[in-house]
Parts: structure tokens; C-alpha cells; sequence
């Protein structure tokens, strides 16, 4: 099977967000005026092979500890995994 | 009579670094130096602009993403829709691409890491349109080479195909990376730009962006002058919107 | 999730357990103090100068300054041996940055300081917030930050975690100077195995100020208000400087999590202009920087420094986390914050410009009579200490020290003993492709070194060279270090470090002036080293006193050892020299064919802790080459002078790698072979790749071949016609030679060879 | 109402993205040989103040178009919005 799984990587929380930061100030002269906690993190999409969608969310949790964050500063959080349907049956649903 | 010292309009952003740099060089240059401070609305009589390099708003989110809304912003583009000469530099391209003032946008190198180094760029159009005037407000002939420093980490130039298309056809490519005889290749394309574009204009050419620096190419002292040329067609610009 | 509360989040007092968790202190193990760090001794002395028990709060803030990091304890009745004062010296030690004259009313402010331990956990924000914080030592005098130096060491390019540690430190240093404005023009990278657990990071900043404009730290009066500008405080490096800085780096030091911070140079780059502004303007009465042990340091500093007390109410600092406890606020290492002095009428108008600048300027404390340091919270008094206590009267040791025995060994195993290669070329190569030795383009394209518009010289020369706007000076600038001459023999190490540093100054034409310099050793604690310490600054003395370039500042980083093993002993040093006309400066490249090619100084079969000695025999072992200083001076002298007389088209110091590699770099750098006639017949390597001290490889200007020996001769300088520049190769008579492309590949491709091994990407 | 929404902004399909590559080129390396097609992106999270989710979506939708992304170069998806509960609730499922 194949998957494609989105992971977030951010910055941990209480460590400054600078970037998160500039963007909020920026918001209110733009017309927003109703936005806080703005923090600006990474987000990594793959597609990867494994036997089921267990197994590909714990691959991806243990590449996200292992490497795609770094956990001295970094937490991040798998957001999505969606089986990806091989391209003669793109129109169907998965069984 | 000597020629009218026109005035020369840097703007300072928050994190703007080389806007000092931009007015001394067009002082040297024989221009009058002008700051402009991003929160008003006076471009200060200026008779050009310079939307100089740096990390405006530190390149947080997008580079030139928050600079582009700035008050100035609003009286450069108007400055530009009335044809006045305007020019970014590194920074200040990535600020006139995201306000679409010059189309495509900019981002990271193809390499990842920041580039600082001299280079050379050839000269595709010295003034938009592909025509070849000899006066001054032609920045050289096509194929000129002119030494210059870029230090960026996102000066990738990218833009749909159909812009492309438009920008090679309609003559607006005014710079690509090149080898120092001259040859466009991959090896010389510091940062993966499509096409080893350096530089840009509008359709209009009265706007011009580039990554590289010419202010930092002005002052023999200090190295090679290819900046010259590029500064030279913005005060000849400039001096030709001076009433005389 | 790891446990938040390891090593570096001042555990035991309730605020630093993770937030989630119910506040049950943790069963007393130990008293506090000692979990602070403080010693039983220290605790006494602390209890009997208030005449009662600290306070936790207050115990907390003794600890940051009292820790080695703040006090110096270990340190200073050494330091107070140093020369300090010359006819050019404007501020020395003791001040946030030192400062000289370099004429024409114009003040060079520079220092140097090590982020090594904070970059070893996280090495891109480790030593981007090093930057961060020189950056504002030399700030706070006044002056605007002009030029960043950045001497680094790690292990081995050949392991995947110094690589990332290279890269990550490269690219912080990159992204913080590039994105405030101030050109890298300078540095070291050297590679050693004993920094694979301890990098060495030190970063170098100088600015400029108009000499009669300096600010002090030590300013105002009683009613100065101390407005704290820049950024909100967060829990920031809670603990940072008592831990990280002064405990040793143990296996679970990715345990200290909390203490890593993020640097956001955009907001920096705000200060730097706020407080220029401010200055500009006449609001200042004084300025300080805010660094390890935060407000309390800073605080405790500017009144101490006037005699006085402060009253500091912490419901006025900004925050940016919810919670915070007062020791927390009192000893956060928040990045980007300045304390200005000014006086009370000119509050309003200072809170203007930096309202200009996006930053607020908070009122946080007032100077007050009577030397009490006062802290508020919600009204209640939370210390009440004697700012000078925690400023000025923090311990001082003469530890024990001690040559170690294995010493004996290692010198008496002579390099140059051993029999000649069996190819010079090989030798060579392996040599001008050893990584301390080849191009660190790698590193420096990474960083911009041109904006500001002064640099005339940058990365990769002897000396850089910046000028001063509006004037024909220009100030050069060199940072060196030689860890495996310190290994062999601190003393004649640091010798080694202020002697190249003032040759690759003169050999741009400049004459040094004085120096900064960060001392980069292991635990104190220790006998051996706490001799190696000792040792190296008796030596840089010595050296500082022989060229008339007295010490300004510095910084001393300890604790640089895991699991018992130590880095080499390094002192770095920063010199700074001046040039009075930047027109005759002189550079290191052959500029042209057929010049003629000297060596200057006497080459002897010296090859103690030389490359050479590293890379083709495999060891470090022997004395170092031996320095007199006085020949030293007199090859200084001379480089000035022939600049001066506008006799040279080249000059280059030889240093790592001996005559051998100062050839060909200058070969390299100017683009033009070179033919040579090696000395020595035989034993043509001992020629080759002694490094011997005190010389220089330079090429007169056409026709001034004779003026340039007459000045030799007039300076005591022996001066010995080697060679002729041109064609493109590097002849070294009939033994061998290599074409110029093929040394240009040695030399440029090794680091990015061994980067390329594999990256960490994201 | 208080909504949190994670906004992922991702480079548009056929731009190359070198950050993307080098990921994927390293994780075989570290053993796995089953990633494909990595794309490094930005997740950007906030809070918002909003009537309901729908118009908290359309106007995070508005900024991702004028602010967050460029449309030159970027394409974005709203991840997720959730609603933040009221601090003297935080333990009460919303109703
Ligand atoms: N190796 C050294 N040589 C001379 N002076 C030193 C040395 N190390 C530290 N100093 C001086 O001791 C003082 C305190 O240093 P430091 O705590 O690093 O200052 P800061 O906190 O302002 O960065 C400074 O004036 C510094 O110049
Ligand atoms: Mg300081």
C-alpha cells in the first residue's frame, strides 16, 4: 500500500517564534485585527510504502523523531495520512 | 551648465541593510541621496527610487511578503504606474515581485545555503523591449559583462510558463549569470534561477529588479565596478524626469 | 516526552518543573544551593554578607553571578596579570567591549566571546545567538557593529555528527549576521578530534564610534530610569548560564532542552538602529547589553558600577510566556534586549524612538542611594541585596595546577627526527588538502560579507580589512588559535596564537594594536588544566607585552571536556591593527609574473605540532616551534614599514603548513605560479614544512627588490631571494611540482568533499 | 467564538524543492527506502475570533491568499479548525 502522510513540525512551545511573530504584527494593518498565537512551523508531506496505515504512521512518527525534527527544539505532530489509490482505480473509494 | 543632480529615493524597511549602501553609491555616483522611511507616504521629491537589500521584516514568512504592504509601498507602485524609474536589489526585488510590480517571485536557492560572491552577469537587455538604443538609458549593449557580488539565500527566480514566455519574447530578461566569458550555463547559475535570470523588468521598463548588487560594484576601491552601468541608466532615468 | 526540568531548568525552584505537572516540590536530596551550583563556602559567604538566609529568588540570582560564566572565579587572579594599558587603549577590560583609538577621532570597539556550549546542543541557534550577543557587548558602548569574526574548531569532518555541527554553526552564524547587517569579513576552521564532543565557537565582533561619543555601562545617577528595550522575557535559557556555561557536557546533554534559544536577528537589527538613534540623539546616559544572567547581571552591574541600588519592578518587564515566576524574570537569558540609562525627563522621548523602531522601551527600574538592589513583584519585595555583592564580590579561586607528567613524552618525540617522505609531492598535497589547512570558502560564501560597503579585504586572507567611512584609515582585523601547539606547550601556544595574529595584521601592511581574545579550556577544576590555563595566559602576556599590544578584553569559556577529556588548550585571539592609509594595503595573492619572491625570517628544522607532523607522520607530539619575540617585532615592523614605502606587490605570514603553503596559497589567491629553489637538500621537507615563527613569503614590486632587502637589513630581518612569481605552476626547483588548477582543486575541494558525505537536510 | 486553525502552505506542484530532495535523498541513508515525492512546506497554525467555523474558515481562506501564501509560487490547504473552548471550560467537551 501506499500512503501520503502530512507531518507539522514546530517550534516547542515556549521557545520564541519569531517568524510566527512578524507575521501576527503584520496582521492588524492588513485588516485583521482578530488573530493571535501565530507560530509559523514546517510542514513535510511524503508518500511512503508499508503494509498498512499503522505501519505507516509509525514509520513516519520514527523518521519525525529521528530526523525530521529536531526534538531539542522541535515537537511535531502527524496531521494526515491517506491511502493512496493506485492510478487505475484513482476514482474509486478504498475498500 | 552641468547636468541636474536628480534625486535618488532609497527606502528604509524594517531590516532593510544595504539602503545605507544604496545611498552612498548613488552619491558617488553624482546623484542626491534621498532616504525614505517605509511608514510615510513621501517618496521625498524623489526623481527615482531604490527599494534597496536586506531582510525586510527579517524574511519572515515569505522574503518582501510584509514589506510590500507598507505605506511607501502604496506611493512606489503609483510612483512606477506614472513611470518613474524604480529599482530593487535583492531584497528589493523580492518586495516588487510579491507587490506585482515585476511578475514571477524568488525563493530559495537551489542549493539551500546563502551565496555570497563576486560574479558575472551578461547583459540581455540593456532596456526592455529587445530594441538597442545607444543613449543612456540603456544600461549596455546585450552580452555585455559586468562584475558584480550577489549574497542572498533566496534568489531562485521562478515564474509560470506563460510569463516566461512573455518575459523572453517581449525583451524583459535585462540580466542572466554567466560564466566570466560570457557563457550562460548551469555551472554559472549560482542559486537554480530558471533560465539563469539575474534580473527583470516591467513591461513598461521603467521597473527593474536584480539579485545582484550594484551598489556594492560602484567604488573601485573596494573591487570591480560592474554596478556602474546599472545605477548610471536609474540617474539617467531620473535626470530625465527632472523639470528642466 | 522527555521530563521537562533536566539539568538546565533550575531544578528545585517551583517555577521551572513543566507547568502540567502538580507543584510538589521534589523530596530535598540536597540543599538548595548546591542544586544551584553554589558551593557550601559560597553559600556561607553569601549568608554571612546579608546577616541572614537568602531568599530563593535571591539565591538564585547569587548563583547566575556567581557562576563561572559571570564571575570569573577560576580566572581572574589570572587575567589580572595581563598588560592592559597602552597609549591607544580608550577602555580596557572591565567594560562590555574594549576599545581603541585608531586616530582621526574615530574608536574601534571590539571582543570576542565563545558560544561553544550552547551551540554543541543546537548548533544553528547555539551560534546564532552567540553573534547575537557579541554584537550587542559592542553595542553597548556606542559603537555600531561593523565587522563579525568567527574562529571555530570541530572533530573530525569525517563523522556525520561534527558535520552537522559544522553546517548547523555555519549556517547560524550566517543566518544571524547576514539578516542584521554586519559583514563576516574573518575567522578560523580548524579540526581536531578532541573537539568532536566540544565544537569550539567563538565569534568576534568590532564597531566603530566617534571617540568622544563612547557610551559607558557605568553612567547615571540617582532618579536614572533603566528602560529595558527589545524583546518581551520567556523563559530563556532559565539556568542557561549556571548549567550550560559551567557544567561540564555530559551524554544526556539534549536533556537541557529549555536552556536552548532562539535568536530573531530581525528584531536585533531593530535594536542595533534604536539605540544608535537613541544615542544619536543625546537620550543615553549609559547602555548595557543584557547576556548571561539577564536582568540581574545587567541591573546589578549598572548600579554596582555607580555605586548605587536600583529599584527593579518586575510587573513592568514585558513577558511572553504566562507564569513566570520571579527568579525566572530575574535570571532569563532572553535574546535582544539592551538597558538604556537615561534620565528621567527623557524617558518619553526615548520611548519614542524605539516605538519608531516596533520595540517597546519599558521603565523597569530607577537608580537609587544607598547601593540596595530592590526587586518588586505585585508590590511585595522579592530581593533585597547589596548590587555589589552579586557584581563585585563573587568568589575568586587560585586553584591548584599542575604540569602533567604526560607531557614529557610527547616532547620528547622530535617530528623532525623522523625520516623524509618518500614523495615531497604527496607530502604536499596532503598537506595544502588537510582541512586545516585548505580554503574554507565552504563556510565564508555562506556568510555576506561586503554590506556596509568597508570591507577592502575578507574572509580568507592573513589579516581582513575594513575601512573607516570618511577617512583614508582602515582598521585590519585577524582572529587565530593553535590548539596542538597549546596541547604541546600552552605557554609557547598562546605565544603562538598573538604572534600569528599580529603577523597576519602586519602583513597587510598594519600595525597591531592590541587585542581581544576568548581563553577555550577544559574543567578548572582540574590540576592539569587549571595549569594549562595559567601557563597560556602567562604566555599571551608575555607575547602582548613584547609587541606593545595590551589585552582590551575577552572572555575565558571552561568546561570544554567530556568524560574527562579535554579540548586542546585554545587561546584565540583577536587582534586588531591599523593602517593608516588604506591605499598602500597590501594583499596576499601574487599579483603578477615575474616578480621577485622572498622569504623573510630564518627557517629552522622546526616541526613540533606542525601539520606536517599531523598529516603525513600521523602525530602530535614535539615542542613547538620556539618564538623570540623580538625577531617577532622586528618582521612586524618591517611589514609596515615596506607597506609604508610602497615596496611590495604581495605579502603573506607563514603559519600552518610552512613556507610550502604560504607559497602556494599565495600562488592561489593571485591566480599565478611561482617557481622556487628549495633549501636544505636532503632534508628539503624540514624547508618545506617547518613551521618555524616570525616569517613572511612576500614579492617586492618590480624594481624594489633592492629597497625591500635594504629595509630588511635596516629592521634585522632576514630576507633571502627564494624564487620568481609567474606561469602556471608551483615549481619547487627540480623536486617537484604541481600545476596551479590541480592545487586549486586540493585546496578548494576538501571541505565541500567531505560536507558532501551526507546532509542533514531540514 | 475562538478557533484554532493550521493553515499548509506548499510550493505548487513542478517548482522544484530543493529542501524537499534533500530530505528524500538522505532517508535512505537512515533505512528507508520507501519514501517518495517529500515537499517541505510551512504549516502556519493561529487562533482566530470568529462568529462560527465557516467564517473562520473563509477568512483564514482570504489571508492565505492575500498574505500567507503567493499565489506565484504556492498553493495552501486548510488543515484543520478547531474550535478553542473557553479557559473555565477547557475540561468540558463543547456541545
Ligand atoms: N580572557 C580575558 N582576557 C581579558 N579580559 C577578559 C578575559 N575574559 C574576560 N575578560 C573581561 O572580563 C569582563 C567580563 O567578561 P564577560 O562576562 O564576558 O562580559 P560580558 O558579560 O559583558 O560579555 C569583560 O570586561 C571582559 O573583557
Ligand atoms: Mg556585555
Amino acid at each position: 500500500m501506499s500512503y501520503r502522510v502530512v507531518v507539522g513540525v514546530r517550534l516547542k512551545e515556549g521557545l520564541l517564534d519569531p517568524q510566527g511573530k512578524a507575521v501576527e504584527a503584520a496582521l492588524p494593518s492588513l485588516g485583521w485585527t482578530n488573530v493571535s498565537g501565530v507560530r509559523v512551523g514546517k510542514e513535510i508531506e511524503l508518500e511512503l510504502d508499508a503494509p498498512d496505515e499503522a505501519a505507516a504512521r509509525a514509520q513516519v512518527v520514527e523518521m519525525s523523531e529521528r530526523f525530521l525534527s529536531n526534538p531539542v527544539i522541535e515537537t511535531f505532530e502527524i496531521l494526515r495520512v491517506s491511502e493512496i489509490m493506485a492510478l487505475s482505480q484513482s476514482n474509486q473509494k478504498a475498500t | 551648465m552641468s547636468e541636474p543632480r536628480p534625486r535618488i529615493g532609497v527606502v528604509t524597511f524594517p531590516g532593510s541593510l544595504d539602503d545605507r549602501d544604496a545611498l552612498r553609491a548613488v552619491a558617488l555616483m553624482g546623484a542626491e541621496p534621498v532616504s525614505v522611511w517605509h511608514a510615510h507616504r513621501s517618496l521625498g521629491d524623489a526623481d527615482a527610487v531604490i527599494l534597496p537589500g536586506g531582510f525586510s521584516y527579517g524574511d519572515y514568512l515569505r522574503t518582501g511578503a510584509i514589506a510590500r504592504f507598507a505605506p511607501a509601498m502604496e506611493s512606489v507602485a503609483a510612483f512606477a504606474a506614472a513611470g518613474g524609474p524604480v529599482l530593487g536589489i535583492c531584497n528589493g526585488f523580492q518586495i516588487l515581485c510579491e507587490a506585482g510590480l515585476l511578475p514571477g517571485a524568488l525563493v530559495r536557492n537551489k542549493g539551500l545555503a546563502f551565496v555570497c560572491r563576486w560574479l558575472t552577469i551578461r547583459v540581455e537587455n540593456g532596456e526592455a523591449g529587445g530594441h538597442e538604443s545607444s543613449g543612456n538609458l540603456t544600461i549596455g549593449r546585450r552580452g555585455e559583462l559586468l562584475s558584480v557580488p550577489i549574497k542572498h539565500g533566496e534568489g531562485r527566480f521562478v515564474a509560470s510558463p506563460d510569463t516566461l514566455e512573455r518575459l523572453e519574447g517581449d525583451g524583459r530578461v535585462a540580466f542572466r549569470y554567466a560564466s566570466p566569458g560570457g557563457e550562460v550555463s548551469e555551472d554559472f547559475n549560482p542559486n537554480g534561477s530558471t533560465a539563469s535570470i539575474a534580473g527583470v523588468w516591467n513591461e513598461a521598463g521603467n521597473v527593474l529588479g536584480l539579485m545582484p548588487h550594484p551598489e556594492h560594484a560602484v567604488d573601485p576601491d573596494l573591487g570591480p565596478t560592474g554596478g556602474q552601468p546599472i545605477l548610471q541608466w536609474l540617474l539617467s532615468a531620473a535626470r530625465a524626469r527632472v523639470p528642466a | 516526552m522527555a521530563p521537562v526540568g533536566g539539568a538546565g531548568s533550575g531544578a528545585g525552584l517551583t517555577g521551572a518543573t513543566d507547568e502540567t505537572q502538580p507543584r510538589t516540590p521534589a523530596p530535598p536530596a540536597e540543599p538548595l544551593h548546591r542544586t544551584l551550583g553554589l558551593t557550601d563556602t559560597e553559600y556561607a559567604a553569601i549568608e554571612s554578607g546579608l546577616g541572614r538566609a537568602p531568599e530563593p529568588t535571591e539565591l538564585a540570582m547569587y548563583s547566575v553571578m556567581w557562576s563561572e560564566h559571570c564571575s570569573y572565579k577560576s580566572s581572574k587572579a589570572h587575567l589580572r596579570t595581563l598588560p592592559t594599558e597602552g597609549p591607544r587603549v580608550l577602555v580596557g577590560p572591565g567594560q562590555d567591549a574594549g576599545v581603541v583609538d585608531v586616530g582621526d577621532g574615530v574608536a574601534c570597539v571590539f571582543k570576542m566571546e565563545s558560544h561553544s556550549h550552547p551551540s554543541a546542543i543546537e548548533p544553528y541557534q547555539g551560534a546564532a545567538t552567540g553573534v547575537g550577543g557579541i554584537v550587542r557587548d559592542v553595542l553597548s558602548m556606542g559603537a555600531r557593529p561593523a565587522a563579525l569574526l568567527d574562529p571555530l574548531r570541530f572533530g573530525s569532518l569525517d563523522g556525520e555528527r561534527n558535520r552537522y555541527l559544522f553546517g548547523g554553526v555555519v549556517a547560524g552564524i550566517g543566518s544571524y549576521g547576514n539578516c542584521i547587517g554586519v559583514p563576516t569579513v574573518g575567522g578560523e576552521v580548524k579540526f581536531a578530534d578532541c573537539h568532536s564532543a566540544n565544537p569550539t565557537v567563538n565569534v568576534m565582533c568590532l564597531g566603530f564610534a566617534a571617540a568622544d561619543a563612547l557610551l559607558q555601562s557605568r553612567a547615571g545617577g540617582p532618579g536614572s530610569i533603566l528602560l529595558l528595550i527589545g524583546a518581551a522575557t520567556g523563559r530563556d535559557g532559565i539556568g542557561g548560564v549556571s548549567v550550560l556555561a559551567s557544567q561540564t557536557l555530559e551524554e544526556d546533554a539534549h536533556e537541557s532542552r529549555p536552556s536552548v534559544q532562539i535568536g530573531d536577528p530581525f528584531l536585533e537589527k531593530l535594536l542595533i538602529e534604536a539605540c544608535l538613534e537613541l544615542k544619536d540623539l543625546g537620550l543615553l546616559e549609559g547602555l548595557k547589553d543584557l547576556g548571561g544572567a539577564g536582568l540581574t547581571c545587567a541591573v546589578s552591574e549598572a548600579a554596582s558600577g555607580v555605586r548605587l541600588g536600583a529599584d527593579l519592578d518586575l510587573d513592568r518587564v514585558a513577558l511572553r510566556e504566562q507564569g513566570m515566576e520571579p527568579f525566572e524574570i530575574l535570571i532569563s537569558e532572553s535574546q535582544e534586549r539592551m538597558l538604556a540609562i537615561v534620565r528621567p525627563e527623557d524617558v518619553g522621548a526615548a520611548q519614542e524612538v524605539c516605538a519608531k523602531w516596533g520595540l517597546t522601551g519599558a521603565p523597569v527600574a530607577a537608580f537609587v542611594d544607598g547601593g540596595t538592589l530592590t526587586v518588586r513583584r505585585g508590590g511585595e519585595v522579592v530581593a533585597s541585596l547589596p548590587a555589589r555583592s552579586l557584581a563585585d564580590e563573587g568568589p575568586e579561586y587560585d586553584r591548584p595546577a599542575e604540569r602533567p607528567q604526560w607531557l614529557d613524552a610527547l616532547s620528547a618525540d622530535d617530528p623532525a627526527r623522523a625520516p623524509a617522505p618518500s614523495s615531497l609531492e604527496d607530502a604536499f598535497i596532503s598537506v595544502l588538502g588537510s582541512p586545516n589547512v585548505a580554503g574554507t570558502r565552504w563556510a565564508f560564501e555562506q556568510y555576506d560579507q561586503l554590506v556596509q560597503g568597508q570591507t577592502l579585504v575578507g574572509p580568507g586572507a592573513d589579516a581582513a580589512v575594513v575601512r573607516i567611512e570618511g577617512t583614508l584609515r582602515a582598521v585590519a582585523v585577524s582572529a587565530d588559535g593553535n590548539g596542538r601547539y597549546g596541547f604541546l606547550d600552552p605557554y609557547a601556544g598562546a605565544v603562538h596564537a598573538v604572534a600569528e595574529a599580529a603577523r597576519n595584521v602586519a602583513a597587510v601592511g598594519a600595525t597591531p594594536a592590541a587585542i581581544t581574545n576568548c581563553l577555550n579550556f577544559g574543567n578548572p577544576e582540574r590540576p592539569e588544566v587549571m595549569w594549562q590555563f595559567r601557563e597560556a595566559v602567562r604566555g599571551m602576556g608575555d607575547a602582548c607585552r613584547a609587541f606593545g599590544t595590551p589585552v582590551t578584553g575577552g572572555n575565558v569559556s571552561f568546561y570544554n571536556e567530556s568524560a574527562g577529556s579535554a579540548i586542546y588548550p585554545t587561546p584565540v585571539i583577536g587582534m586588531v591593527g591599523i593602517l593608516e592609509d588604506y591605499r598602500l594595503l597590501v594583499r596576499s595573492g601574487f599579483p603578477a609574473e615575474g616578480l621577485a619572491i622572498y622569504a623573510l625570517g630564518d627557517t629552522r628544522p622546526e616541526l613540533g605540532g606542525s601539520e606536517y607532523a599531523e598529516v603525513v607522520l600521523g602525530k602530535v607530539c614535539g615542542r613547538p616551534p620556539a618564538v623570540d619575540l623580538e625577531a617577532e617585532s622586528k618582521l612586524h615592523r618591517l611589514l609596515a614599514a615596506s607597506s609604508r614605502a610602497n615596496v611590495l606587490a604581495s605579502a603573506h605570514d607563514c603559519s600552518d603548513g610552512g613556507i610550502a603553503v604560504a607559497l602556494a596559497e599565495s600562488a592561489i589567491n593571485g591566480g599565478v605560479g611561482f617557481d622556487v629553489v628549495p633549501a636544505g637538500g636532503a632534508a628539503a621537507h624540514l624547508w618545506l614544512f617547518s613551521e618555524s615563527a616570525s616569517r613572511a613569503v612576500v614579492a617586492p614590486a618590480l624594481g624594489s627588490e633592492r629597497a625591500l632587502e635594504e629595509l630588511a637589513a635596516a629592521h634585522g630581518v632576514p630576507c633571502e631571494r627564494v624564487g620568481t612569481t609567474g606561469g602556471g605552476r608551483l615549481r619547487f626547483g627540480d623536486l617537484f611540482e604541481v600545476s596551479l588548477n590541480d592545487a586549486i582543486v586540493v585546496y578548494e575541494s576538501t571541505i565541500p568533499r567531505l560536507m558532501s558525505a551526507k546532509r542533514a537536510a531540514v
